[in-house]
């Protein structure tokens, strides 16, 4: 881990209209680490995903992603750079199969193959498909949706459609990845394996900015947490740190809530 | 029965509809009367009727199944100028002669087609014959407000070179899409100008919401119309008092049967298409179907073979007296490969206290 | 000076004219999401409906007008009940494409029953012109505006005020979802179809007796709608009515001062650097992202 | 109150539910809980009439009302709060409430119930006049929820209610179920969060690939080997 | 099976010409042919990117005067004293022309109007032909207006000098055609099934989703536009050398619509989508015709219209998939019963 910051969120302010979503928030992360960002709803954790991929244009401040400025750049671009993300909201491309979805996502892996090769059919483009393809199994697999990757991602139920999300965002072999709660609608299971899943991903390099509200997830698998309340940073530290954190209690995890998780944490151990 | 096909290529669907059916139908009252009499060259003409859907590439596909399929050998088409000019590359393909009987354009006989006979004035032709009217009627200024077709844009520019000849001057030239339903705008900025008159060119619905239009604006000129596509029955009838003192350049004179050049063939055909339950208003449009047959007839029989070759030559000795007065073709385009024109007349008539009558000068 | 207000009136009766059509549309094409080719063949049929009401029906004027709204109300519900609801689910190009053939259909009857003749349709207002400043304007325009402006407000008002209007908003955007509300979704899209094919038929009924009557009056019409609905964003009532006059003012101006041979391409001009510059019209309604 | 019987339908050619019984007292909370894709939604979709039954019967109040229109099933009193928050995303926080109070002709209590939803989440309250498509995603879903209570139903059913709340709004919303149910009303809930859904109710039934394969009282679920492997995390 | 049966259907149009000798059904096929690659190059936009194009005869109709105006020849006034003269070329030049002049207005259009989408897409490009079509009719010095380019010569194959084909006849026309919409096939298949065409499914079905996973929209519905109009422009090319003249009703607003139905009754999406839907409705007319009054073939055309697709909503192409795929299911089972149960999850 070295100290450069792979991202700083830079003062960035964002409004809609009148309604200030998020104001002056500043915050880095660390090659490597697995950073979650919390907050109650609507306290601006989506729309600071949104700043950072480049859906949004901050009304004040700006992001830089391995020391270069991410201001103006469309989302493909700043994908290119190496930031993926999921989607709160579920999001596949319906129409196609689960393996289709994947190699949309693969879809900038060329294996130097340009628009010519592609319409004349040329050897390099057969490799290059080829290629594509056994990635695309290879992180179905992964995400654990080997038995459907045939099927329509649109009939997928709502849980399997979450993976396929993040099996399409590391389809772009991304250097960091920002994931908008990605267990919600897993149970306690589902998410422990992707939990797992996470780990390994983290284990290959890429380093993880998580938005989640599962606090038991979020508390075993962040190495660092950032607060964020009514648009404003509110906390930063260590899961311990913030467990215990007066103002991140009253303002989001609630006393009974914060006893109960300090319970089963014990239970557990 | 052996008969003699003749091929007709009209629209007969979308806009040019309504305009297509009449020809179609004073064709038909032509193919009748002549088979009445016998046919030509013993045997009853035969009416091959195609839509072309007032459409060009159909026009071109029409003339191509007419020819091949139907094998006639002579054809009368296509009304509006675009559907005639995308037949007349396959005139020239197969060798068979048409007669145009509506179109105006300048480019049907000046583009070496040699196989198009034409009896419908162009513009240029119109303007000649108007030309002697305008001291008459103290003409000073002209505004044009044309169709912006061919048509339109053909007879400002050739009515707009004969006044200028003669000294008028010459304003503004407005022109109007041919489904324009609001020339509001157009008639605002012609309101505002010191020409006397106002020179129209377009189709009769047009010209009905023209006046309508002029009538609501307070447009007060004088309102000379071109073209031979006015039908004022219905504009009296739908315009009302909108089209009063309007003038109108027609080449058939409905109204007064007995001033046209052939008198009882006039009152026979007008009789005929009363007998088949046809709007009185749709005359002025139908009598080139009419005209139109007839001269083809006159020229298969002065051919005496249905050759195509033979029919086409024979054209150019037809004299006979149409409807609105003598066809005879004379040679118009480039040399060698010329194409027929012949010299219909041209009247000049006002709509009076919802009558119509020929303006005497 | 008088030319300049002569231009701007006329703008404005256009203008109320071309809302009313775009009315009609947002409520099924903004609303809907159908894309209807059959809303020409529509403001088509409420003219003929006028013509036939106050001619061989021998109806009043004014008595004849309402006759032609419901008729277009009748003709819209015959035309979702037999085409779109069989179809409902399918891709909203099949059913741009059912609605092609239905308005072809349509056209071609209309050419086959009254012929390509113009009919036009007598008014009972006196020919001679309001005049005031130099400015001219028929009465019967007038009386176009005013209930076109009536006719405006009463769809607005419905739209946005009432229970009806709401359901229909809320079915169109998330069907199965307004069904769990307890919303009768298969009626709620025959009344929305009916209500946009009855603003077409109204658009119809007032310019026939203004213009002529003819079976292809509707094309151009039509691709004006268009225009004028996605001028003001999809769906939006007072974006179709401002749309409406938007479009009105780009054309007789652009005729008035630019030249009569471009005055279409005016307004498709100004929708198309409105578009550039605004992509989601001129009413646009709020998105979000993840 | 509800009694399901051999449920069985499906999407097109796939087999979604293959017989499926479940019964629901009068002001019971009875949870459904099973993994992805097992057909939770499915059930809840099917009763509420938005997926036809390919068999079986479902019978509200001894009445059989399975293939029945949606609106037909509301009218009984029967409220659905689908998954995935699906609000009308271009009308306001207060319409898409109004939306929910759509077949209801008493405009006073309907009133009150605004009073209610709003005294609940007074983050909509704030939000009154905001197009719900611009919602945050846990706003969106109070929103769901709230619409779902302005129907007034007999028996509400919730489909993964927590989803993308915070931990405060998640126990706000397991009260409020709470409150209903003790109200007098029955709930039916589908939860991912399944240990809090077994605490809360009256008894489960746990549902794999389209069957039940286990029913029980909450503690006894939770003490279930199976379950505990399976759905609670070990 | 189906991956064998364009190259059937291709010998079967090959050959059709040497059992069909009737000029006006050949004339039909010329004609619903050249439509039917201007289909097939709306399809890469509908059927692939999602947008429609209800302004796709604008690229057509550019094509047909840039073709059209390379091998005549023009002369026009631009501003103050500056005057354009052009001597005619050979028209196969024209043909290479047409296809760059329409590309690069595709270009242009996909760059300005990708900012839009959807239904603003549509209006945008019925806004954009409308215009066009304005300017052919009023730039008379360069288009001749309304008066129509006439006299356009036929299309020459070969090099000056090693021996040239002007094709006079039908059949030489015929083959004309098909060979430049066997190429049309050829090339929007390959640029649909490499990953370019993934990244047009991608923004069709989702685009916020596409562009999180790096699709370039614009770029891609950029390059798409660009292909579909340069196929267009060679369509229109066809159409200007085979009429011989050309006036500003080849923007005729019916012609897009023609194209429309071609792809959705075929089924969009699919690559023998237009080339079924060009066939039916190319030839119906000319198989209406004879049977009954003008204004009731419309009315059958129409009905057949809506017939099709409630049949089949999806369009025909995708239906004779699906029971080819059913047939190989069938098969497969009754080859080896134990064959992979889950194929029954397959659609
Ligand atoms: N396009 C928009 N227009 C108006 N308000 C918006 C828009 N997008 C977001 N907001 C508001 O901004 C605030 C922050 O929203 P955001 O989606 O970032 O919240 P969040 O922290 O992700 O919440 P949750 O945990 O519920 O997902 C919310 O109150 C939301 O209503
Ligand atoms: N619209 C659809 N089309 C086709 N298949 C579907 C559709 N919706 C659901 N399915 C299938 O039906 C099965 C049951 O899905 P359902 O949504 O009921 O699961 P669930 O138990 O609610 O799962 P989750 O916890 O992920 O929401 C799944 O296999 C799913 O793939
Ligand atoms: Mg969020
Ligand atoms: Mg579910």
């Amino acid at each position: 881990m070295s100290d450069q910051p792979i991202l700083s969120v830079e003062h960035v302010g964002v409004r809609f209209g009148g309604l200030v979503a998020i104001s002056d928030l500043h915050f880095d992360v660390r090659p490597g680490e697995i950073l979650s960002l919390i907050g109650p709803n609507g306290a601006g954790k989506t729309t600071a995903f949104n700043v950072v991929t480049g859906f949004l244009k901050p009304t004040t401040g700006e992001v830089r992603f391995k020391g270069a400025s991410l201001a103006g750049l469309p989302p493909n671009r700043i994908n290119r750079l190496g930031l993926a993300r999921t989607f709160q909201r579920t999001s596949v491309f319906p129409d196609d199969t689960v393996l289709d979805n994947v190699l949309i996502g693969l879809h900038r892996e060329d294996g130097g193959a340009s628009l010519l090769d592609a319409i004349f059919n040329l050897p390099k483009e057969r490799a290059g498909e080829a290629a594509r393809r056994a990635k695309a199994r290879e992180l179905i697999e992964w995400v654990g949706l080997s038995a459907r990757a045939e099927e329509r991602a649109g009939s997928l139920s709502y849980g399997e459609q979450r993976l396929v999300g993040v099996a399409l965002a590391l389809a772009t072999d991304p250097s960091m990845l920002l994931l908008d709660e990605p267990v919600s609608g897993m149970n306690a299971s589902e998410t422990k394996n992707f939990v797992r899943l996470i780990r390994s991903v983290r284990d290959k390099g890429v380093t993880i900015l998580l938005v989640e509200h599962d606090m038991p997830m979020v508390m075993e698998v962040s190495d660092r947490i950032v607060v964020l309340n009514h648009g404003k940073l509110i906390a930063d530290g260590t899961p311990a740190e913030i467990r215990a954190d007066p103002a991140v209690i009253e303002a989001y995890l609630g006393k009974s809530a914060a006893t109960r998780e300090a319970e089963r944490e014990a239970a557990h151990a | 029965e052996e008969t003699v096909k003749i091929g007709v290529n009209q629209p007969l669907t979308g806009p040019f509809a309504a305009s297509g059916a009449y020809v179609v139908n004073g064709a038909k009252i032509a193919a009748d009367e002549i088979n009445a009499k016998g046919g030509v060259l013993g045997k009853k003409i035969q009416l091959v009727i195609e839509d072309n859907k007032s459409n060009p590439t159909e026009a071109a596909a029409v003339a191509e199944k007419l020819i091949t399929s139907d094998k006639t050998p002579v054809m009368m088409g296509a009304w509006g100028s675009s559907l005639t000019l995308a037949v007349m590359p396959k005139l020239e393909e197969y060798e068979i002669p048409m007669l145009v009987e509506t179109s105006s354009s300048g480019k049907i006989t000046t583009s070496g087609n040699p196989f198009v006979f034409r009896i419908s004035p162009p513009s240029a032709l119109e303007a000649e014959m108007f030309a002697p009217m305008v001291e008459k009627l103290g003409i000073k200024k002209v505004d044009f407000l044309v169709i912006n077709n061919d048509w339109g844009r053909g007879a400002a520019a050739d009515f707009g070179k004969m006044l200028k000849g003669k000294g008028v001057e010459v304003g503004l030239t407005e022109t109007m899409d041919a489904a324009a339903q609001d020339m509001s705008a157009q008639l605002a900025k012609i309101k505002g100008t010191d020409a006397d008159t106002i020179m129209i060119t377009a189709a009769v619905d047009q010209l009905t919401l023209l006046f309508k239009q002029m009538a609501a604006t307070g447009v007060k000129k004088r309102v000379v119309t071109t073209g031979g596509s006015q039908n004022p029955d219905q504009i009296v009838a739908q315009a009302g008092s909108a089209a009063e003192k309007t003038m109108h350049l027609t080449t058939f004179l409905p109204w007064s049967p007995d001033k046209t050049p052939d008198p009882k063939a006039t009152e026979y055909f007008l009789a005929e298409w009363k007998k088949r339950g046809y709007p009185f208003a749709g005359t002025t449009e139908s009598f080139r179907g009419y005209d139109g047959v007839r001269t083809i007839a006159a020229a298969i029989e002065k051919a005496g073979s249905v050759e195509p070759k033979a029919i086409q030559k024979a054209f150019w000795d037809v004299e006979l007296t149409g409807l609105n007065g003598p066809i005879k073709f004379v040679k118009s385009g480039p040399e060698g490969k010329e194409s027929g024109q012949s010299k219909p007349g041209v009247y000049l008539i006002e709509i009076s206290d919802g009558q119509i009558a020929e303006v005497k000068l | 000076m008088d030319q300049f207000l002569q231009h701007l009136v006329n703008a404005m009766v256009l203008g109320g004219a071309y809302a009313l059509l775009g009315i009609g549309l947002t409520l099924i094409f903004g609303i809907m999401n159908v894309v209807n080719f059959t809303h020409g063949a529509l403001y088509t049929f409420g003219a003929y409906a006028m013509y036939l009401a106050s001619t061989a029906l021998g109806m009043n004027f004014f008595l004849a007008l309402p006759f032609a709204i419901v008729a277009g109300l009748a003709l819209g519900a015959l035309l979702e009940l037999t085409l779109l609801r069989p179809l409902r689910g399918a891709d909203i190009d099949t059913t741009m494409l059912v609605m092609i053939g239905a308005g072809i259909i349509l056209q071609s009857g209309t050419l086959w029953i009254f012929g390509g003749v113009a009919k036009a349709i007598p008014s009972p207002f006196p020919d001679a012109p309001l005049q005031f400043a130099g400015v001219s304007i028929s009465w019967l325009r007038l009386f176009v505006l005013l209930a076109a402006a009536a006719l405006i407000a009463l769809a607005y008002a419905m739209i946005n005020g009432t229970r009806l209007g709401r359901a229909m908003r809320a079915t169109f955007q998330d069907a199965d979802t307004a069904a769990l509300m307890g919303v009768n979704v298969r009626l709620i899209y025959t009344a929305t179809f009916a209500l946009g094919s009855s603003f077409a038929a109204a658009a119809g009924a007032l310019l026939g007796p203004v213009y002529v009557v003819f079976p292809q009056m509707g094309d151009l019409a039509a691709v004006k709608a268009f225009a004028i609905v996605i001028l003001g964003g999809l769906g939006s009532i007072a974006g179709a009515t401002i749309g409406g006059f938007v479009l009105a003012l780009a054309e007789e101006f652009g005729a008035g001062y630019v030249s009569s041979g471009y005055r279409d391409a005016m307004g498709f001009l100004i929708i198309i650097a409105v578009l550039l510059m605004k992509p989601t019209g001129l009413f646009a309604r709020a998105e979000r992202v993840g | 109150m509800l009694e399901i019987r051999d449920l069985e339908c499906g999407y097109g050619p796939v087999a979604a539910l293959k017989g499926i019984s479940l019964d629901v007292g009068e002001g019971e909370l009875v949870a459904l809980i099973g993994a992805n894709g097992a057909g939770k939604s499915t059930t809840l979709r099917t009763i509420s009439g938005l997926v036809k039954p390919r068999a079986g019967t479902i019978r509200f109040r001894r009445e059989d009302i399975a293939g029945a229109d949606p609106a037909r099933i509301l009218s009984l009193g029967i409220a659905h709060c689908p998954e995935g928050r699906r609000v009308f995303p271009y009308m306001s926080v207060a319409d898409n409430l109004a939306m929910g109070a759509y077949l209801r002709k008493d405009p006073i209590q309907v009133r009150e119930d605004y009073d209610r939803v709003y005294s609940d989440f007074p983050r909509l309250a704030e939000r009154r006049h905001q197009s719900a498509g611009t919602l945050s995603g846990g706003e969106q879903q109070m929103l769901a929820i709230g619409r779902a209570l302005m129907s007034r139903p007999k028996l509400v059913m919730f489909d993964e209610p927590s989803l993308g709340l915070a931990p405060t709004i998640v126990e706000q919303t397991l009260r409020i179920i709470k409150a209903i149910r003790d109200g007098g009303a029955t709930v039916l809930l589908v939860e991912q969060n399944a240990f809090a859904a077994l605490e809360l109710c009256d008894h489960a039934y746990l549902i794999e690939t389209g069957r039940v394969v286990k029913r029980g009282l909450g503690p006894e679920l939770i003490a279930d080997p199976h379950v505990r492997e399976a759905y609670l995390g070990g | 099976m189906t991956r064998y049966l364009p190259p059937v259907v291709l010998v079967v149009l090959a050959l059709l010409p040497l059992g069909l000798k009737d000029p006006y059904l050949l004339n039909a096929l010329i004609t619903g042919g050249i439509f039917t690659i201007g289909a097939i190059s709306l399809n890469l936009l509908l059927g692939y990117t999602g947008q429609l194009s209800l302004g796709h005869i604008a690229f057509f109709g550019i094509g047909a005067y840039a073709s059209a105006l390379t091998a005549l020849g023009f002369d026009v006034g631009l501003f103050g004293d500056v005057r354009v003269i052009h001597e005619g070329w050979h028209p196969f030049i024209g043909f290479l022309v047409a296809i760059v002049v329409s590309g690069f207005f595709g270009y242009v259009v996909g760059r300005l109007s990708f900012r839009v989408r959807g239904a603003y897409f549509v209006i945008v490009t019925i806004c954009f032909a409308e215009v066009v079509r304005l300017v052919a009719l009023n730039w008379i010095e360069l288009t001749q207006g309304p008066l129509a380019l006439t006299s356009i010569p036929q299309m020459k194959l070969g090099f000056p000098g090693l021996g040239e084909l002007t094709l006079r006849t039908k059949v030489q026309n015929y083959y004309l055609m098909l060979g430049v919409a066997t190429l049309a096939y050829l090339v929007v298949a390959r640029l649909v099934h490499s990953r370019f065409g993934r990244a047009m499914r991608g923004l069709k079905e989702n685009e916020q989703l596409a562009m999180s996973v790096g699709v370039n929209a614009t770029k891609t519905l950029t390059v798409a536009a660009t292909f579909s109009a340069a196929i267009a422009g060679a369509a229109g090319s066809l159409y200007a050398h085979y009429f011989r003249i050309i006036d500003p009703d080849v923007f005729l607003f019916a012609y897009t619509v023609t194209m429309v139905i071609m792809v959705v009754s075929g089924g969009k999406g699919a690559l023998a989508g237009p080339v079924i839907g060009g066939l039916i409705f190319g030839t119906l007319p000319v198989a209406l015709r004879p049977y009954m009054a003008p204004e009731a073939q419309w009315i059958v055309y129409g009905a057949v219209l809506i017939l099709i697709l409630f049949l089949m909503p999806r369009g025909i192409a995708p239906y004779v998939d699906d029971w080819f795929a059913a047939r190989r299911a069938r098969r497969a089972h009754g080859a080896a019963p134990a064959a992979k149960p889950q194929l029954e999850g397959q659609r």
